[in-house]
């Protein structure tokens, strides 16, 4: 089994690619896509339990692809990709779970074409390999949103998908002049983190770099100045869209800067860590207080979304052991907690047709099972104790108060502003007047696809140290260094 | 005693007043002239050159161009009339032909 | 130490009681299904199971005075921040565990009677049970963290229970009240200990390690420490500033009232000052502080119950006002006659609490004491429970209140700061006019209206019984030297007090002070309301008395509606005018730019010919020029 | 119709340096075909088309066109007249050269090709001024 990474990213694009040649009937395809899935689940929760724990890349694979530019074929993971192989991995099967009623044969042939660009993504440790995967998962996107979103669609795929080119475009060029500069200082061409980190460079060119780098990631992330495309195209988008876009994208953005930005850019990501603690606290508190107001649901929780995100980049970027681990910590759990609470919007738009809270109410008279499990899932955002949430949070805020006390009481306010919107939700939509003329309870299937999500986030919340027992040794990588840079 | 650098400041002359010619009036019969005009200022600088060096070929080329602007001529002037039989006009800004369609907005 | 996995069963045995409440209701989804019987039996088994593992730990830690130990796990395990999920049972938590679980099953019994009819009968006793979960791990977290996660998740069941009658959006409101300031709190809390663990987190994070190593803090970091943490308990237990939400929380079953916003979760913050005895002992302006805190929202709290006419309201306004009397203690270093009074509260006002949803109950779910009246012939027996805790809420002799709150005006007065001690006693003072108001308003004085009575129950009387016994006699356990006692308890506690001497002639002036100033309450309210239902003005504190000192609205002003400003200034201006509109005008740009370009492409040939020479000259200039 | 007279004065100027260049095949052609035949031709279809006042392009911007125009190419020109000057050139010098029998010489041996190709180029003018020329049946 030494090519389970290949396995896990090939597995799911090309059964798309066999299932769309086949000439089946939807039903088939639905079976077929959701066996893919959960056979991809059982590869990674084998490679989960071999995973050791340790801080080096594993399962590595390196192929020469295209000799004449040094790129090559080479994927790796290590305990931050670990997070999130696993989270595509667990996530895509109930996402399929969630939707069983849907009869449209793209739909689950673009999520198969997702998960393997996402899965690809996270695990190239080429840069051109990265790219090509990260333009991969974008396309299918694009087709969920433009064939099975609502009300402006049209434009809002087109407008998310121009908006995100336009950063990945930028990243492209540091990509190529990376390569050129190896090709340059060393003699021959290379796109492999491995080399590329080896290089120097005046200050001015890196910093171009790496704000071509951030740019793209932010872009998809999204940080502050660049989510205006995101509530827009969470409204618009199908729920198996968002569910990608939030618990899923959103999230590799942030694997990304870890990635490739802190490997690359050691020295600079160090130097502007304050810039980008700021604009994380920034965003939180923004997009927290943006979320109070908004009275349609998934635009909502996109600004809910936005706002953890900003603090796992708080997080990451506060370059501390416990920030790291809970930057970690958060992206998992944040993952399991946003996927959850959008399939529950997706089934709340099933039943009525309508995500504005005006016309939801007393959900809870009609629907107990589901008002539970949308309250826990919609505590666990706000990191209610028990939940993944607060063990993420607690390091995420310790971690905060070791960079810096101010900044520290910052980041505390996010115990503060998930709930004012949170809270607002569950009294607006579970409780109240009955507004609906008939709510119906979770079907089977629905059931089936959250509890696993939902025994997971609490697993997490109670015994976070088995969880992060796996990420220790990532999260010390840059433990010696902050002692070096003086943090 | 002329030499002939003055041949060519004259031909220089001459290309260049076609040019304005050609690009500022809109009267299609001063565009030809124009045109015109400029072969002839080459053909007059060509001719010097086949004086400076003695050799022949100049005045062959300038030949050839004479018998090719022949050939121009004829052709424009049967389009010259083609258009105005069908325009009632002399002026080249009407034929925009080669525009493509305007935006409505 | 006693490695004793009985303390986890304690918080396990209402836990799963919890739980499986839920899943039975849940799975049965209409309540004809399952006979109520097995809820009782799964509802009141949980906290019986408590109180008899509770009640074997207590002897036998009464006996040889050996704390508890119980690890379940290691909770979080990194490098300089080790948590366990682990339990610990010491004096102060036995002191905590000893009325929480006793009180506890006895307001449970009550719920029963008080909820038996109610169709959500099942998810009360989920919430009750999850919340004395929540409050056991409270007591006896053995670590700040164990701590916070009970204290959230009392906050949480607070938040569900007084939601509990959700079909209204005023109780919803009130819940969320409730929950966002307790959130305020927390984020205080928290803050804390995140800059606790920063300094001590290699040393160990269970609060003997912490203790042992809180010398290696500076002191002005400990006293930022001390105050955040002093924050959380603002909120908990509902003291100025962040106290608002807990007379809108009596929007909850009376029984909810009665256990969590007045006998458990709201002492948790002076519990968790207790505990965290060794960090507050060292950082005296902090304690100050605390003290003055206390002492102002005592006052406050007493000036504001004094006009109101929702019974429940009353009560949680003089929840509040005892309250504050325990932080002045806790704060000027009293901590067992915190605790003292905590515990003697826990009894009296669980007591009124009940007593106030006994006549609820009987008068059909009205709570306007203007619209009650002589109702002493008609349920003398809850005329007497209510005399009892009012007389002991007063502080009079020889009732439970009174030893407790003798003891904190005296160490008020000792320790010298008598702007505090003033306003204590005027805050004693106040305290038994507005409870006597209450109790002659609804028994006494005349009432206009004739009343439909609906039987009593007599499972709430014998609950009543029971607590009015511990009202009575629980000041006994900690009689002070004056009166022959050697403060047992005080001793057996064994937190590091701060002692002042007082003479006895000193002590005995204070007494008849302190008793002379509540029975002057007595007389007002009984001069006034004996005769009458009307309020007498107060001249120009009236109106803001009446209307709370307008503090709700001055939040709303100040906090809520900047805050709905800003969110949708921030999405309608920022997001959608600045930040968006400036990347669509990028991208329209481009738009417009190709209508420009595109009329360069206008099809006449003279342009073209215009731009050819344009070239040319360009090029012509650019080799003349190099 | 006077920019039309003055261009044949023009040409025949220019006929006239040919001469004085040595070009005496050349200043045939150039009276011949130019003067006589190209110009007269204009001529002709001027009056053919029987051209009134306001049939002709209607010009406001003429001159402010043509100055704007002259102050654009005045670069060019006097960037290139500036390079004849700063050249040496011989003066000119009237021996026989560029006879018509040299000229016949030089473009039957060497340029046969392209005076074939000339001839065909004339050819094919021709038919395609015919083409253009004829009516169109439908559209009379």
């Amino acid at each position: 089994m030494e090519n389970i990474l290949s396995l896990l990213i090939f597995i799911p694009i090309s059964s798309a690619i066999l299932l769309f040649l086949l000439p089946l009937e939807v039903k088939y395809i639905r079976y077929a896509s959701f066996i893919v899935t959960l056979f991809t689940t059982v590869l990674s929760l084998w490679m989960f339990h071999n995973f050791q724990v340790s801080a080096n890349m594993q399962f590595i694979e390196e192929y020469a692809w295209i000799k004449e530019y040094g790129i090559s074929y080479h994927v790796g993971i290590d305990g931050i990709s670990l997070i999130i192989i696993m989270m595509t991995n667990l996530i895509m099967p109930l996402l399929y779970l969630s939707f069983w009623h849907l009869n449209r044969k793209g739909y689950w042939l673009n999520l198969l074409i997702v998960q393997g660009g996402l899965t690809g993504a996270a695990l190239s440790l080429d840069l051109i390999l990265f790219y090509l995967f990260w333009e991969t998962m974008l396309l299918p996107i694009f087709f969920l949103i433009g064939l099975f979103g609502r009300e402006n669609k049209n434009f809002m795929s087109m407008k998310f998908t121009l908006y995100t080119i336009f950063g990945s475009l930028l990243m492209l060029l540091a990509i190529l002049y990376l390569g050129h500069a190896h090709h340059l200082q060393v003699g021959v061409w290379s796109f492999s983190i491995t080399d590329l980190h080896l290089l120097s460079f005046d200050t001015q060119t890196s910093l171009l770099l790496f704000s071509a780098f951030i740019f793209a990631f932010s872009i998809k992330i999204p940080l502050f100045p660049f989510h205006t495309w995101l509530p827009q195209t969470y409204r618009a988008a199908p729920t198996g869209a968002i569910v990608i876009m939030s618990a899923l994208m959103a999230k590799l953005g942030v694997y990304a800067i870890w990635r490739f930005v802190f490997t690359l850019f050691e020295e600079l990501s160090f130097k502007s860590s304050y810039f980008f603690v700021l604009l994380g606290l920034f965003g939180m508190i923004y997009f927290g207080i943006a979320a109070i107001k908004q009275r349609e649901l998934k635009k909502l929780f996109a600004y809910s979304s936005a706002s953890h995100l900003s603090l796992v980049i708080m997080g990451i970027f506060a370059f501390n052991y416990y920030a790291h681990l809970g930057a970690f910590y958060m992206i998992a759990s944040h993952a399991l907690s946003s996927a959850a609470l959008f399939m529950m919007l997706g089934m709340i738009y099933k039943r009525t047709q309508s995500l504005h809270i005006s016309t939801l109410g007393g959900i809870v008279h009609q629907a107990p099972v589901f008002s539970v499990f949308f309250a826990f899932f919609a505590l666990s955002i706000v990191g209610i104790p028990l939940t993944g949430g607060f063990v993420s949070e607690l390091l995420l805020i310790v971690g905060a108060f070791k960079y810096n006390i101010i900044l520290g009481f910052i980041s505390a306010t996010t115990l503060l502003i998930a709930i004012l919107f949170v809270f607002n939700v569950m009294q607006k939509v579970l409780y109240g007047k009955i507004r609906l003329a008939s709510f119906e309870d979770l079907r089977l299937y629905e059931f089936l696809s959250i509890i696993p999500l939902a025994l997971l986030i609490l697993a997490m919340g109670i015994f976070p140290s088995y969880f992060l027992q796996k990420l220790k040794p990532t999260a010390q990588q840059y433990i010696q260094k902050e002692v070096i840079h003086g943090q | 005693m002329i030499d002939i650098g003055s041949f060519f400041i004259l031909g220089i002359l001459l290309f260049s007043i076609g040019i304005v010619g050609i690009i500022s009036r809109r009267n299609i019969f001063v565009m030809y002239m124009s045109v015109e005009l400029m072969l002839n200022a080459v053909n007059l600088i060509l001719v010097a050159l086949s004086h400076h060096y003695e050799d022949l070929n100049g005045q062959v080329m300038a030949i050839m161009i004479i018998a090719i602007a022949a050939a121009e001529a004829s052709i424009f002037l049967a389009l010259f009339v083609m258009l105005f039989k069908n325009a009632h006009s002399l002026d080249a800004n009407f034929f925009e032909l080669l525009a493509q369609e305007k935006h409505n907005d | 130490m006693i490695e004793s996995s009985l303390l986890g069963w304690i918080i396990g045995s209402v836990f799963f009681s919890s739980v499986f409440i839920m899943l039975t209701s849940l799975y049965a989804k209409d309540n004809d299904d399952i006979p109520q019987s097995i809820y009782t039996l799964l509802g009141l088994g949980g906290p019986a199971i408590s109180l008899l593992f509770s009640a074997m730990l207590m002897l036998e830690f009464y006996q040889d005075a050996n704390p508890f130990y119980f690890k379940a796990f290691s909770w979080l395990d990194i490098e300089g921040f080790k948590v366990d999920a682990a339990l610990m049972l010491d004096a102060l938590g036995v002191a905590m565990l000893s009325f929480v679980s006793f009180v506890g099953f006895i307001i449970h019994l009550y719920a029963h009677a008080y909820m038996k009819d109610d169709p959500s009968y099942a998810r009360f006793f989920a919430w009750f049970n999850l919340f004395m979960a929540s409050m056991f791990l409270l007591i006896l977290a053995d670590n700040p963290i164990m701590l916070f996660i009970g204290w959230e998740g009392v906050g949480l069941c607070s938040y569900l229970l007084i939601s509990f009658y959700f079909e209204s959006e005023e109780n919803v409101e009130a819940g969320n009240k409730a929950f966002i300031l307790n959130r305020i709190g927390d984020f205080g809390f928290l803050s804390g200990l995140a800059l606790l663990f920063i300094y001590l987190g290699n040393t160990g994070l269970d609060f003997a390690s912490l203790e042992a190593n809180i010398h290696l803090i500076k002191p002005s970091t400990l006293n930022l420490i001390a105050f955040l943490l002093f924050v959380g308990a603002m909120g908990k237990s509902a003291q100025i500033p962040l106290y608002i939400w807990l007379p809108d929380a009596m929007a909850g079953p009376t029984p909810v009232s009665a256990l969590i916003h007045a006998a458990t979760m709201v002492t948790a913050g002076v519990y968790m000052v207790a505990r965290f005895h060794f960090l507050y002992a060292i950082t005296e302006e902090i304690g100050l502080f605390i003290a003055y805190v206390g002492a102002f929202s005592a006052l406050l709290a007493a000036l504001i119950a004094m006009r109101q006419d929702d019974i429940k309201k009353i009560l949680a306004y003089s929840t509040m006002s005892q309250l504050g009397y325990m932080f002045m203690a806790v704060g000027l270093g009293a901590y067992s006659y915190g605790i003292f009074h905590v515990f003697t509260h826990a009894f009296f006002k669980a007591l009124l609490f009940m007593g106030a949803g006994a006549i609820i109950l009987v008068l059909h779910h009205e709570q306007d004491i203007k619209k009650m009246g002589a109702l002493k012939h008609k349920m003398p027996f809850i005329f007497a429970m209510m005399l009892i805790a009012t007389l002991s809420i007063s502080g009079l002799p020889p009732f439970s209140g009174f030893f407790s709150k003798d003891a904190i005006l005296n160490h008020l007065f000792a320790s010298g700061n008598y702007p505090i001690f003033t306003m204590a006693l005027l805050t004693a003072g106040l305290t038994s006019y507005y409870m006597f108001r209450l109790l002659l308003l609804v028994f006494i004085s005349p009432s206009s209206k004739e009343q439909h009575l609906l039987p009593q129950n007599k499972l709430i009387n014998i609950t009543l019984l029971i607590l009015s016994i511990g009202a009575i006699f629980a000041g006994l356990i900690n009689l002070p030297a004056f009166f022959g006692g050697n403060e047992n308890y005080s001793l057996w506690l064994n937190l590091p007090d701060a002692h002042f001497h007082l003479s006895h002639s000193t002590e005995f002036i204070l007494l008849s002070v302190n008793i002379t100033v509540a029975l002057s309450g007595v007389y007002f309210a009984f001069s006034h309301y004996r005769q009458s239902s009307k309020d007498p003005s107060l001249g120009f504190l009236d109106k803001p008395i009446k209307n709370k000192f307008y503090i709700d609205e001055f939040y709303v002003m100040i906090f809520v509606k900047p805050l709905a400003w800003l969110s949708v200034f921030f999405v309608k201006v920022v997001d959608e005018k600045i930040i968006d509109a400036f990347i669509h005008k990028i991208s329209f740009g481009y738009q417009r730019l190709s209508y420009y370009s595109d009329n360069v492409q206008n099809g006449n040939v003279r342009y073209y010919a215009l731009y050819m020479s344009v070239g040319i000259v360009c090029i012509f200039v650019y080799l003349g020029v190099s | 119709m006077n920019s039309a007279l003055s261009f044949i004065v023009t040409l025949l100027s220019i006929a006239g340096l040919f001469a004085l260049l040595g070009g005496s095949f050349l200043f045939l052609v150039q009276v011949i075909i130019y003067a006589g035949a190209v110009v007269t031709l204009i001529l002709f279809i001027i009056m053919f088309l029987n051209i009134k006042e306001e049939n002709l392009p209607h010009e406001p911007y003429k001159t402010r066109w043509i100055l704007f125009m002259s102050l654009l190419i005045s670069p060019f020109t006097a960037i290139l007249i500036s390079t004849v000057n700063s050249m040496h050139f011989s003066p000119l010098h009237l021996e026989n050269f560029g006879s018509i029998k040299d000229v016949g010489m030089e473009l039957f041996t060497q340029w046969v090709l392209p005076f074939e190709m000339i001839s065909i180029l004339l050819l094919i003018a021709l038919i395609g001024v015919v083409i253009l020329a004829k009516k169109e049946k439908g559209h009379d």
